[in-house]
C-alpha cells in the first residue's frame, strides 16, 4: 500500500459519497428534459435500484480490505484479464475527471461569468485540485463534512425561503410519461450520479476500520440521494414547466428569491455549493485516476503523475464534446450504456467469483 | 515544505501568466456601467423590425436627488433603436451608449399593445435565454406604445420604470389586477391551455401632465393579446386563481351601500368529469369586515349580517361570472381549468386537450362561495343622532 | 501561446525529472515521460487548433454499432 | 536541486562537526589552580577589563588568615545581600584552626558560614565564568583549586503587570514578565500539583538562554515532548533574543502564514493550556510564552470567554468568526461584486454605489489596494508611535483619508466603509492579525482577477491548505476538520464549563476526563437553602 497516503474514518468515506454525489446536482437536470414532473419519482426509483449495488460495492472493499479495484482485479480475473479490465476502469476514472471538469466550466461560463473563456475556469480549477491531490486523501475527507454541511444549509435555507412559491401541485398528475422515458431517466439518475459512487472502491482501501462500512457507504449514498431528491423537488414545485426548458434549473430557482427588497440575488450561495461539491468530487475522481495508474504501473507513489494527467484531463475536457447539446444528447443516450458494465456488471460479477472461489486467500476472516 | 512552497510560487506564476495573457473579461466598472432598469418593445415604424426601448439610470443624477430636492436633470436616459431582433436592438444601441447595457437589473418589460397582439412569443426568447435576466421581472402591457409608458414621468419616484414596478406591485391592495413575473408568464406560455394574463397600463395624458394607470388585464390567446379584462372582471379572474390579496368590495343593502374590506380569500377548483360532461366546481371561502357604510342604520345586527353575507356572495360571484363569460367569449382559459382537469384525469386529459378550444367556450362552472364577516371595525353602530335610529 | 505552453512544460520536467532521477525511481520515471509527452502532444496540437478526436465519439460509434442506445 | 541537496547535505555535516567540537571542549576545559592569583589572571583575561565586572579581594578570618577573591558583575547582584551574608561572616566569624587543610576550608565556609542556598562547588574555569554571567558571585581561595559559586542574583526587572496585548475586563490582571524564573513561579501558584514538570536548556552559543519546558507529566502525550525535545536539540544558533525565535526554529511550517505555534502573555492562559494537555516552552528575557501544539481555533478564544456566562461567550466568539471572514474577505468580495457580479447587488444599493462611483478614476481594484495599502501604514504608524503622536496619526488618517478623499473624488463613500470595516474587524482577532493581513490581499488579487471564482478558488485553497496542516502532530483545523463532536462544545460556542467534560480529544488523549458530570447538578439541600 505504498502509494496510498493517509487514513480516512467512516464518517469521513460517509460525507466524502455525499458530497461526491452532490457535485452532480448542477447535471441532474439532464433527465427533467426526459422526465418532466416526474423526475423526484425516477430519483427514488433510481435510488431504490441503486441501494443492492451499493452494497456490492462495500461487501467487495470489505472483502478485500486494504486492497483496491486494481489489486481486486487482479485477484480475481488474474493478471491478465485483470489487468485489461483495470486498463478500462482507468479510462472511465478518466472520462469521468474529463466530463466533470468540463462540466464546472460550462457552468461558470454559462451562469456566473459568461465572457470568460472556459479554459481559465477549468485551468485553476484542476491547478487547486492537483494541490489537493497532492495533500493526498486526508484533506480532502477533512473537508467534505464541511461541504456537506453547507450544501444541506444552502438546500434547506433556499427551500424555506421559496416556501411562498413552493406549489405542489405542479407534480400533479403523478407518473405520466411513457415507460420507455421513464426507464430511461431512472437509468441517467442512476448511471450518472448515483452509481459513480463505484469509484470509491478506489478510496475504501484507505479505511482505518472496516467495520461498519456497509452502514456508512449506504448512509453517505442516502444522505447524498435525499439531497439530490429535495433539490429536483425544490425545483419543480417552484418552477412549475420552466424548469424543463432550464439548463440549470437549480440556479433559474434560487434567482426567484425575493424576500423584501433587499434579501434577493443570492443565487451566488448556491454557485459556491456548486462548485465546492463539484470540488471534491473531481479531487476524488483525480485522485482516484492517480492512485489507480500508480497501482497498476506499481509506481513509487502517484504524485509524480498529478500533473501530466492533469494535463491531459484539461485537453480531454476541452475536446471531449463540440457542444452543450451533444454533452447531453451523449450523456442521455450514450454514457448512461458504456457505464453500465463498470457499475452494474463487473462489480457484481467479481464479488460472486471471490465468493465462489472464497477469494482472497490468505487466512483473512471471511467476513460475508 | 519546499514541495509545498514551490507548488504556491507555480499557482501564483500561472495566475499572472494567464491574467496578463488575457486580461480581464467579465470585467466593468460600476461607473461606466449603463445599468438598464426598464425595456420596452414596440413595432417598429418599418414594421418588419421590432423597436426596443431601453430605460438607463443616470447615477449622478440620483446623487443629486439624495441631497438637494431638485437634481438637474432626468434621473434616467430612454435610448431607442431597431433591430430584427432584441438582441440585435439592444447591441445596436452600444452605437449610442457610452457601453454594452448591463440588463440584470431590468426591473420590468414593457410590451407595446402592437406587438402584444401580433404574439409575444418570439420577442420573449431573449429574455428567457440571456444569462443576465431574471425570472422576477415583471410584465406590463402597454394599451398604447410602450415608449410612451417610459417616458411618463413619475411623480413619487426618479425613474419610470422603478414606479411602474411599484404601481404594479401595489394592485395587490385592491386586487384589480396582480403583477405578473417573467417566470408565471413562461409558465402559462408553456402550457398547452393556460392563457397568459398581464396587467394592462396606460398612459393619462392631461395638457400639461401624465400620469401611469393600470386598468385591468390584457388577455391572450396563446402568445397573441386577444382582449381585456376591465377592474372587476380582473378580481373576477383573481377570484378563480387565488391572488386576491385585500381590496374593497362595495355591496348595495337596503338601498345603501356597504362596503366590505377583503381579509382573507381562498379558493379552491375541483374539476369533474361525468360521461362526457366536464363541471369544474369552483369554491370560493372569504372573510371580509365592514369598512364603511352609507345608511344610518345599524347593521351589527344577526339578521342583516346573514344579509350581508348573501350580499356579498352575490357580488363575488357576479365579478367571477363577468369574468367566466368575457374568457368564454374569447376563448381563452385564463384560470387554467384545464390544468387542473390535467392533473386530476390523467387518462382522459390526452382527448380533452386537443379539443380544448371547443370545450371551454361551453364548459360549466358551478361557483360556490362562502364568506363571511368577521368584524365592523372600531365602531359597531354608525355615528347618527339617537333620535333618527 | 504555444511558446507559453511549452514553457510550462519545461519548466514542470525541469522540477520534476530531477527529483525522480535523484530518487532513483527508474518505473516512475518512464510513467511520467510516457503521460508527460502525452500531455505535452495534446496541449501543443489543441493550441495549434488541430482538430483532436474525441476518445467519446468513438465510444459512441461502437455504441451505435451494437445498438446499444436509447 | 542538485546544489540545494549538496546544501543540506553539507549542512548536516556541519552541524555534526559543530556538536563534536562543543562536547570536546566541554571536556578539555581548563581547570583551576591552586594560586589565586593565576586563576585571576585567567579570569581577567577571559573577561576583559570589563567595568562592570568585579574583582574584590579580600582576606577571609578573624585573623586574615588566608587570601580570597569575589568575583562578581556589578548590577546583578545583591550587594546587601553580598554584604551581609558573605562579605560579614567570611571576614568577622571565621575561627581559624590551622590544623585543617585548605581544601576543608572551602568546604567549612560552605558549610558553616554562607547561609545562602544552592551554593555549587566550580572546579573548571568555564563553568565559573558561566556562574560569573548568569550573576552569580565565585569566591575563589588562595590555594584551592575550586570555588564557590553562590547564588545571590538581583537586577532590575519590570514588577508584574496587566499584559497590553491579551487585557481583560475579567479575570487575572497579572502577566508575565522578562524573567523566567518569575514566570514559572506565576505558573507554579496557579498549577499546585506535583505533575507540574520542567526540563531545562540552554540555548544560544552567545546568548545561553534559558529555555524551559513545562507540561503535566499525566496529561500530556509523551510524544509531544520528545518532539519538543528533539526540535531544540536541533537549534543551533548563537541568539536567542525572544521567544519568537525559538517558535521559528520548532514551527511545523515554517513557509506558512499561519502560526503554528502559539505564544500568550497571561499565566492563566497558559496554565489552562497546559491542563489541555499542550506543552508551554518559557524563554528567558521574554514575557511570551508559546505553547504547543497550536490550533486554528485557539485564535478565537480569549480567557475571558471562560470566565463569563456562556452565551455572551458564545455571542462574541461567533462574533470574532464574522470578523475574520469580514477582515480577509470583504475587500474582495467588494472588487468582485461591483466589478464582476453587478447583479448580484440589491438594484437600489447599486443605484447608490454607481452614484458613489461616479467620476472615480481608478478601478476598484485599484482603489481597494491602494486603500488597504493606506490603511496598513496607518496602523504600522500608529503602533510604533508614542501614543500621543498615535492619535494625531489616526485623526490625520480618519480626516485625510476618510472625508477629503471622498470629497476630493478619489475615492468612492462605499470604500471608505469598506476599509473601516476591515480595520476595525482585523483587531478583534489580535492574534491573527499579521495572517489576516496578507490574506486580505490575496482575496484581493484573486477577486481582480476572477471574481467570485477566484475567491471561491482562494478559499478552498486556503482551506485544503489549513486541513492539511500539522502543529506538533495535531490537525490544525481541529475540531472542525477533522470533525470531533466533544470539540464542538469550545468552538463555535461556549459550551457551560460543567459541560465540557472532556480534554481536547488528539491533545489530552492521555487523560481525556475533565471533570465528573455529577458536579453540575446542585443537590436537593442546597435547592432549598433559603427555605429555612
Amino acid at each position: 500500500m505504498n502509494i496510498k497516503e493517509g487514513k480516512i474514518n467512516n464518517s469521513q468515506l460517509m460525507f466524502l459519497v455525499a458530497s461526491f454525489m452532490l457535485g452532480t446536482s448542477t447535471f441532474i437536470h439532464f433527465m427533467d428534459t426526459i422526465a418532466f414532473h416526474d423526475s423526484w419519482l425516477a430519483i427514488l426509483t433510481a435510488f431504490v435500484i441503486c441501494i443492492p449495488f451499493v452494497l456490492c460495492y462495500s461487501a467487495l472493499a470489505k472483502r478485500f480490505q486494504g486492497k483496491d479495484l486494481i489489486q481486486i482485479n487482479d485477484i480475481i480475473y488474474g493478471s491478465f484479464l485483470g489487468k485489461i479490465i483495470s486498463i478500462l476502469y482507468i479510462v472511465y476514472f478518466f472520462l469521468l475527471l474529463s466530463l466533470n471538469l468540463k462540466g464546472l466550466g460550462d457552468f461558470y461560463v454559462g451562469y456566473v461569468m459568461p465572457e470568460t473563456p472556459k479554459p481559465v475556469f477549468i485551468i485553476i480549477f484542476a491547478l487547486v485540485c492537483a494541490y489537493t491531490v497532492g495533500h493526498g486523501l486526508e484533506p480532502m475527507a477533512r473537508i467534505s463534512h464541511l461541504t456537506v454541511t453547507y450544501a444541506i444549509f444552502v438546500i434547506t435555507g433556499t427551500f424555506l425561503l421559496l416556501y411562498s412559491e413552493v406549489d405542489f401541485t405542479n407534480f400533479l398528475p403523478i407518473f405520466e410519461l411513457p415507460i420507455k422515458d421513464f426507464i430511461q431517466s431512472v437509468h441517467i439518475v442512476a448511471a450518472i450520479p448515483f452509481c459513480e459512487v463505484m469509484v470509491f472502491l478506489m478510496v475504501m482501501p484507505s479505511l482505518n476500520n472496516f467495520g461498519e462500512v456497509n452502514k456508512y457507504m449506504l448512509l453517505g449514498f442516502a444522505l447524498g440521494a435525499l439531497c439530490l431528491l429535495v433539490i429536483s423537488v425544490r425545483d419543480t414545485s417552484v418552477l412549475g414547466t420552466s424548469s424543463f426548458i432550464s439548463n440549470n434549473a437549480a440556479y433559474q430557482t434560487v434567482r426567484i428569491i425575493e424576500i423584501g427588497e433587499f434579501f434577493t440575488r443570492i443565487e451566488i450561495v448556491v454557485a459556491m455549493g456548486i462548485t465546492i461539491c463539484l470540488f471534491i468530487k473531481i479531487c476524488v475522481l483525480y485522485y482516484i485516476t492517480l492512485a489507480s495508474i500508480a497501482q497498476l504501473l506499481k509506481l513509487k507513489s502517484y504524485k509524480t503523475l498529478i500533473i501530466p494527467i492533469g494535463g491531459i484531463a484539461i485537453i480531454i475536457a476541452f475536446i471531449a464534446y463540440d457542444s452543450i447539446v451533444s454533452h447531453n444528447y451523449s450523456a442521455k443516450n450514450y454514457h448512461v450504456f458504456y457505464t453500465i458494465p463498470y457499475q452494474f456488471i463487473i462489480p457484481p460479477v467479481s464479488l460472486l467469483i471471490a465468493k465462489l472461489r472464497r477469494l482472497p486467500k490468505r487466512k483473512g476472516r471471511e467476513l460475508i | 515544505m519546499k514541495k509545498r512552497m514551490i507548488i504556491l510560487f507555480k499557482i501564483l506564476i500561472s495566475t499572472v501568466i494567464l491574467f496578463n495573457l488575457t486580461g480581464c473579461w467579465n470585467a466593468n466598472e460600476l461607473n461606466t456601467l449603463p445599468i438598464v432598469v426598464g425595456i420596452g418593445i414596440d413595432k417598429a415604424p418599418s414594421d418588419e423590425e421590432v423597436q426596443v426601448v431601453a430605460q438607463i439610470i443616470k447615477p449622478q443624477e440620483l446623487q443629486g436627488s439624495l441631497g438637494s430636492s431638485d437634481g438637474g436633470g432626468e434621473a434616467y436616459w430612454n435610448l431607442t433603436s431597431t433591430g430584427e431582433t432584441i438582441f440585435d436592438a439592444i447591441r445596436e444601441m452600444t452605437h449610442e451608449s457610452s457601453g454594452r447595457l448591463y440588463t440584470a437589473h431590468n426591473q420590468i418589460i414593457v410590451i407595446g399593445n402592437k406587438i402584444a397582439s401580433e404574439g409575444v412569443q418570439k420577442y420573449l426568447d431573449f429574455f428567457m435565454r440571456a444569462h443576465e435576466t431574471r425570472p422576477n421581472t415583471l410584465i406590463v402591457i402597454s394599451s398604447n406604445t410602450s415608449t410612451e409608458i417610459l417616458d411618463t414621468k413619475p411623480e413619487l419616484t426618479r425613474i419610470p420604470a422603478e414606479s411602474i414596478t411599484r404601481l404594479s406591485e401595489a394592485q395587490e391592495i385592491q386586487s384589480h389586477s396582480k403583477k405578473v413575473t417573467f417566470q408565471d408568464f413562461t409558465n402559462y406560455l408553456m402550457s398547452k391551455t393556460t392563457s397568459p394574463v398581464a396587467p394592462l397600463i396606460t398612459s393619462l395624458k392631461d395638457k400639461e401632465t401624465s400620469t401611469l394607470k393600470i386598468e385591468g388585464m390584457a388577455i391572450f390567446k396563446g402568445d397573441q393579446m386577444v382582449g381585456q379584462l376591465d377592474e372587476s372582471e380582473s378580481r373576477g379572474l383573481l377570484w378563480v386563481t387565488g391572488d386576491i390579496k385585500t381590496g374593497a368590495l362595495v355591496v348595495p343593502y337596503k338601498n345603501e351601500v356597504v362596503t366590505l374590506e377583503i381579509i382573507n380569500a381562498k379558493r379552491k377548483i375541483t374539476p369533474k368529469i361525468q360521461g362526457d360532461n366536464i363541471y369544474i366546481h369552483v369554491e370560493i371561502k372569504e372573510e371580509g369586515k365592514i369598512v364603511e357604510q352609507t345608511s344610518k342604520e345599524n347593521l351589527a345586527t344577526l339578521q342583516d349580517f346573514e344579509e350581508l353575507k348573501k350580499v356579498q356572495n352575490e357580488a363575488i360571484k357576479s365579478e367571477i361570472l363577468s369574468a367566466l363569460n368575457k374568457a368564454q367569449e374569447l376563448n381563452t382559459d385564463i384560470f387554467g381549468f384545464g390544468e387542473e382537469i390535467h392533473k386530476k384525469y390523467k387518462e382522459e386529459w390526452k382527448e380533452i386537450s386537443s379539443n380544448w378550444d371547443k370545450i371551454f367556450p361551453s364548459i360549466e362552472v358551478e361557483i360556490e362561495i362562502q364568506s363571511s364577516i368577521d368584524s365592523t371595525g372600531k365602531i359597531s353602530h354608525p355615528a347618527v343622532p339617537q333620535s333618527l335610529e | 501561446m504555444i511558446i507559453l505552453v511549452v514553457s510550462i512544460y519545461i519548466i514542470i520536467a525541469l522540477y520534476q525529472v530531477p527529483n525522480l532521477i535523484k530518487r532513483e525511481c527508474m518505473r516512475d520515471l518512464s510513467a511520467f515521460c510516457f503521460f508527460y509527452t502525452i500531455a505535452l502532444v495534446l496541449s501543443i496540437l489543441y493550441v495549434l487548433d488541430v482538430k483532436i478526436p474525441s476518445p467519446i465519439s468513438g465510444m459512441e460509434l461502437i455504441l451505435d454499432k451494437l445498438q446499444l442506445h436509447y | 536541486m542538485f546544489n540545494y541537496l549538496k546544501k543540506i547535505i553539507h549542512y548536516k555535516k556541519a552541524i555534526t562537526k559543530h556538536t563534536n567540537n562543543l562536547d570536546d571542549e566541554k571536556d578539555q576545559g581548563v581547570s583551576l589552580t591552586s594560586h589565586l592569583d593565576e586563576n585571576l589572571n585567567m579570569l581577567k583575561n577571559i573577561l576583559g577589563n570589563s567595568n562592570d565586572i568585579i574583582i574584590k579581594l579580600l582576606n577571609i578570618g578573624n585573623n586574615h588568615d588566608y587570601k580570597g577573591a569575589l568575583v562578581y558583575i556589578d548590577g546583578l547582584v545583591d550587594k546587601t545581600m553580598l554584604y551581609e551574608s558573605i562579605m560579614r561572616p567570611l571576614q568577622n566569624e571565621m575561627s581559624c584552626s590551622k590544623d585543617c587543610s585548605n581544601l576543608t576550608v572551602l568546604d567549612r565556609i560552605n558549610e558553616r558560614l554562607l547561609s545562602s542556598t544552592n551554593i555549587d562547588n566550580v572546579s573548571k574555569i568555564k563553568l565559573l565564568i558561566d556562574n560569573i554571567l548568569t550573576g552569580n558571585t565565585v569566591l575563589l581561595l588562595d590555594g584551592s583549586n575550586q570555588a564557590l559559586a553562590i547564588p545571590l542574583q538581583k537586577w532590575e526587572k519590570r514588577s508584574i503587570e496587566q499584559p497590553v496585548t491579551e487585557s481583560v475586563v475579567r479575570g487575572p490582571h497579572q502577566g508575565f514578565t522578562e524573567t523566567i524564573s518569575t514566570n514559572i513561579t506565576l505558573l507554579r501558584r496557579i498549577i499546585k500539583n506535583p505533575d507540574l514538570r520542567m526540563e531545562s536548556y540552554t540555548i544560544g552559543d552567545q546568548t545561553n538562554t534559558n529555555v524551559c519546558i513545562v507540561y503535566m507529566k499525566d496529561i500530556v502525550n509523551p510524544k509531544l515532548i520528545t518532539e519538543i525535545n528533539t526540535r531544540l536539540d536541533r537549534i543551533k544558533t548563537d541568539a536567542i533574543l525572544e521567544s519568537g525565535y525559538i517558535e521559528a526554529f520548532i514551527e511545523d511550517a515554517p513557509y506558512s502564514i499561519f502560526a503554528t505555534v502559539g505564544n500568550c502573555e497571561k499565566p492563566d492562559k497558559v496554565a489552562s493550556k497546559i491542563l489541555e494537555g499542550r506543552a508551554a516552552i518559557f524563554v528567558d528575557g521574554s514575557p511570551f510564552v508559546l505553547t504547543v501544539p497550536l490550533l486554528f481555533i485557539e485564535n478565537f478564544q480569549s480567557t475571558e470567554d471562560y470566565y463569563s456566562r456562556p452565551y455572551f461567550s458564545s455571542m462574541t466568539r461567533l462574533l470574532r468568526f464574522v470578523s475574520y471572514f469580514i477582515t480577509i474577505l470583504s475587500p474582495g468580495i467588494y472588487v468582485a461584486l461591483t466589478t464582476y457580479h453587478q447583479e448580484l447587488i440589491p438594484t437600489q444599493l447599486l443605484f447608490t454605489m454607481a452614484a458613489g462611483q461616479y467620476g472615480i478614476p481608478f478601478p476598484s481594484a485599484i482603489e481597494t489596494l491602494i486603500m488597504l495599502i493606506i490603511f496598513d501604514i496607518l496602523r504600522e504608524a500608529g503602533i510604533r508611535l508614542p501614543k500621543p503622536v498615535g492619535s494625531a496619526v489616526s485623526i490625520v488618517g480618519a480626516l485625510v483619508l476618510g472625508e477629503s478623499a471622498v470629497s476630493a473624488g478619489l475615492i468612492s463613500p462605499f470604500m471608505v466603509i469598506i476599509v473601516a470595516l476591515t480595520a476595525i474587524s482585523s483587531f478583534v482577532i489580535s492574534s491573527q492579525t499579521d495572517s489576516a493581513a496578507i490574506l486580505r490581499y490575496f482575496f484581493l488579487l484573486l477577486a481582480g482577477l476572477f471574481g467570485a471564482f477566484g475567491l471561491i478558488m482562494g478559499f478552498l485553497f486556503i482551506l485544503v491548505y489549513l486541513a492539511s496542516l500539522r502543529s506538533f502532530g495535531t490537525p490544525y483545523l481541529l475540531p472542525i476538520s477533522p470533525l470531533s463532536m466533544s470539540g464542538m462544545k469550545d468552538t463555535f460556542i461556549r459550551a457551560p464549563i460543567w459541560a465540557m467534560l472532556k480534554r481536547p480529544k488528539t491533545i489530552g488523549k492521555y487523560n481525556l476526563n475533565r471533570q465528573t458530570e455529577s458536579y453540575m447538578k446542585p443537590t436537593e439541600n442546597n435547592r432549598n437553602i433559603n427555605d429555612e
